[in-house]
């Protein structure tokens, strides 16, 4: 294989510095955000420096440009993930596109489709991220509808037997991750669209841990919404994705109201323009839009499978190393079936937090917590835990610096 | 790029002396249009006889490009059938999309060929094709009736 | 006064280059969006080389450099609007702002001060910006309370005679913009923001147009809520700032939910963090934030209230020669008290669009159309417009561009 | 910035043997905070004695620092007033935030001393805080009691 994390990575500058005096940077923190290739950031800059206008808003030579790297962004993305050009929103976060989603629902009203009230249901997952649990909770608590949820087996994996109990006529929503963020399961879909399907159901995806690492084709996975974040996907910090059938975003009412996303307006009533403008209120995040362009064209040049590849052999290695260690427990998956490269764990008598910042000391970023999934990390009896997630830039010599530290760190806390 | 190629005589001709611009009595078919990016509307009647438009009248409130547009329209689908005139309009859309690349066929298109320039602004694309989709609306509703 | 508009280009890389085969870039248009120096770039491009982690997020060296670079533009933007630290939150725009806001109060439950219902009103004006107008529409639909507002006069004022009658005991909220992006207006506040307090209404303030030409201080001002854009504030795209005082936000439901903004959850409950952390979920738009920092540093730098008089001479001196031209009609204020650099007009014969596409041949960037302010343009009978909107690198010969592209338009179009 | 200035002997020592980390059964306030940042916990109990604190027990999951930190002012802050105490925490959070430039008077804050080094790592402050916070809070319930 030609591919080489090491090559990789000088692709990103932010490997050109060092940690806590001089300490070579090792970055195990993929999960929470993802370095930045040069060609994000130049691709951000260009901007900025010579076409910056405000798109769909000016008939000048700038808004032409701005327009046109604005909109050839949308269509980039859209084929990465196997869409229509029009089906893909551009929002701040996957935060705000699965806020978006149930927002968008609790507008609907009575006879449209995505309307809730009494007796409707909600599924989602024991292991969801709070971006895809609160909202749910907060729109079934608006509308009178029922959160229900799958459970998490003891070793990390959605309890499939649920189904039949679970997604009934009476549910509406099925919202899941595909790859939880703390354990690094990839849940199996097909059963779970199915059924929802099969009761009228839409599948909203969050797709933050599994569209930066694996080939994600909405299509093929048949579901009706997705949502992913641009700076994991080691695009800019404040662009996310919210793909939705276009049959679906025709339907579902709009969130945010503002301009360019009318079709007329008089001061007590406004009609809506078609999608996806009907869900980008304002003057867009432009840079950040195009930006995301250039970091899926950067993956795709790479290619999705190779990655894949790639942090699959690392998880596999990490995993036997901190296995090996006897006070080490692995929190998640050991079997590398349908597993991703997010990997916590805890080390008996020490406290991650205490773990963490020893580690930092060696110039190895981890993260420590709850991991915004506090729900699973409680019902799985482990408040806290310490998390490594690997990305492309990501080495061997990476995770035996992990269990370096892992060690040294046994004798420092002894 | 020249703005004489946006801006050609043609068009600048429809814009002061439009065509079939004072809305008829009698109709098959009434729409209103909105372009909601600048704000031009256009009201557009529609009479047709066995499936062959017979009348396109209109008013509204635009720029030289979709007046001039809309001008041509009307005075280029009367006549036609429903099926020609969405050929037609088929062919001007794709005229329209074409960034420059194409000039349209004057045969098909007759005056509709001197907009030709537009494709090369896309922000004035929804202008060109106002008229266009107004009348597209119109005949299937007048087909439908 | 050393002001020169010409050095002031120099920092904005953007005036390197030329429009339509070679032409100077005539930058009219910054109400849409304002062009970015340098140091604003770099600030970007500086968090990702070397600083990119989550925020808030790690105990790792990255992470804390992150936290300290996010915190302190919040420092920045409070201190530039005369706020206190934890009283200003990052949102992606000043849509979002002020959905923000108005979907926070239809968050409110009963007893919570922002409850609306059935016999409360929303004030607002003929003069808003769409993004100030619907969303309070919406609101008032969800509730089931009333939309009323200020008429505005034919010079284009406010009408503030129509106070006793519009703001009333039942008044919950007053939602105004502080300049016009249409007219250039200034409102008045202190009269409507006394009896709006009078009768217990918070006051929430599009500052959109003002924030960035002119010190705008909060407290001063004594409003309730005030929202802006990063990217008309020689900022980046993708922020912007919704300011709430400390007491009120405290009481408002928090909008998105998500990771980062709980105090505790469990499957079926949530509550929230202080602000602004109640109001920033998911792992925030670090990058523009930070940007937004290095704009408001450098426009302190060079000072408000020498960038306000030089607009205000540019305006008067633009304003003069457009009126020197018979086809010229002004839409809004023609004396400058109480007027910004917002100058919109239309020429007898030449349709705003055919004026601004001939403009742009000439290199001079304007907007036309209704400027997202529908509801005005259509009440002044001119659906539209087109605007040009002055900023500190525009200068008289800028203006002078302009008036020879309005002459050289009536020739062509003649 | 070497580890050892964060991780002094005197807080794993006390992380390894904290004390009154047992909840008396009987209390004047009892109080449950919670770091929502990482997942910390602590419950506290506490009881006074004519504006005298007597007794301050707790038990909860955190880190080496939370923990030294609860143990350090769960035996600092017994057998003072409450305005003594108040004072002295006003202190503790003084020295926390101070960036690394302060060390902490030791007549004062005794052991807590240990934990000036937590001021240069901002994202440990919270743990430190959380039982000197725990400890305000019971203390405000138990005057108000
Ligand atoms: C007065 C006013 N309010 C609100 C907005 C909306 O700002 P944004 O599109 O940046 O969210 C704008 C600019 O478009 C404006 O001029
Ligand atoms: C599984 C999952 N869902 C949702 C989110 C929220 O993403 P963001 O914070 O970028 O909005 C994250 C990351 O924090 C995540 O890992």
């Amino acid at each position: 294989m030609t591919f080489n994390p090491i090559e990789v990575r000088k692709d990103f500058p932010i490997f050109t510095r060092t940690i806590r005096d001089g300490k070579r940077l090792v970055y195990l923190d993929s999960g929470a955000t993802a370095q930045k290739p040069q060609s994000v950031i130049d691709a951000e800059v260009d901007f900025y420096r010579l076409h910056n206008a405000a798109a769909h808003r000016g008939a000048h030579q700038l808004a032409e440009e701005a327009t046109d790297l604005f909109e050839g962004a949308r269509a980039k993305v859209a084929a990465f993930i196997g869409a229509a050009v029009d089906e893909v929103v551009f929002t701040k976060s996957a935060t705000e596109s699965l806020n978006l989603v149930a927002y968008a629902m609790g507008n609907a009203p009575v006879g449209n489709r995505f309307h809730l009230s009494t007796g409707d249901e909600i599924v989602v997952s024991q292991m969801e991220h709070h971006a895809n649990l609160i909202p749910w909770q907060q729109l079934a608590a608006r509308t009178g509808a029922v959160l229900r949820w799958f459970d998490v087996t003891p070793e990390g994996r959605l309890d499939l037997s649920q189904i039949p109990q679970l997604i009934t006529d009476r549910t509406k929503v099925v919202a899941l991750t595909h790859q939880s963020n703390v354990l690094g399961t990839i849940n199996p879909l097909s059963e779970i669209v199915a059924a929802a399907h099969a009761v009228g159901a839409v599948v909203v995806l969050d797709a933050c841990q599994s569209v930066p690492h694996m080939k994600v084709d909405v299509t093929e996975l048949d579901i009706d919404f997705l949502a992913f974040s641009g700076h994991k996907t080691v695009g800019p910090t404040g662009v996310g994705v919210m793909w939705g059938r276009s049959a679906l975003l025709e339907e579902l009412p709009p969130f945010l109201t503002g301009g360019s996303m009318i079709a007329d307006v008089s001061m007590t009533t406004a009609t809506w323009a078609p999608a996806p403008a009907k869900f980008e209120a304002g003057v867009p995040n432009m840079a950040q839009a195009i930006g995301l362009g250039a970091a899926v064209d950067y993956l795709s040049a790479i290619g999705m499978d190779v990655i894949a590849q790639h942090e699959h052999a690392l998880t596999q290695d990490l995993l036997a190393k901190l296995l090996d260690i006897n006070e080490v427990a692995v929190v998640g998956p050991l079997n590398m079936g349908n597993r991703g490269g997010a990997i916590s764990f805890t080390v008996a008598g020490i406290h991650p937090h205490d773990l963490g910042q020893f580690l930092d000391s060696q110039g190895i970023a981890v993260r420590t917590g709850h991991h915004c999934a506090w729900p699973l990390t409680r019902s799985l009896g482990v408040p806290a835990t310490t998390r490594a997630s690997l990305y492309l830039y990501n080495s061997v010599e990476d995770n035996d610096a992990l269990i370096d530290g892992v060690k040294s760190a046994m004798r420092y806390f002894k | 790029m020249n703005l004489d190629t946006l801006y050609q005589e043609v068009i600048l001709d429809h814009y002061k002396n439009p065509l079939n611009k004072k809305l008829s009595p009698t109709f098959d078919a009434q729409v209103h249009h909105i372009n909601p990016s600048c704000g031009d509307e256009i009201t557009l009647n529609l009479t047709a006889v066995d499936g062959v438009i017979t009348a396109i009248t209109w008013d509204g409130v635009g720029c030289s490009i979709s007046q001039a547009s809309v001008s041509i329209a009307s005075d280029l689908l009367v006549g036609k059938s429903f099926e020609q005139a969405e050929a037609i309009s088929d062919d001007f859309v794709e005229l329209m999309q074409s960034k420059g690349k194409k000039v349209g066929d004057e045969a098909v298109l007759e005056d509709a060929v001197a907009l030709a320039g537009v494709s090369q602004y896309p922000a004035r694309i929804k202008c060109a094709l106002l008229g266009w989709m107004a009348i597209k609306d119109a005949s299937i509703q007048a087909q439908t009736k």
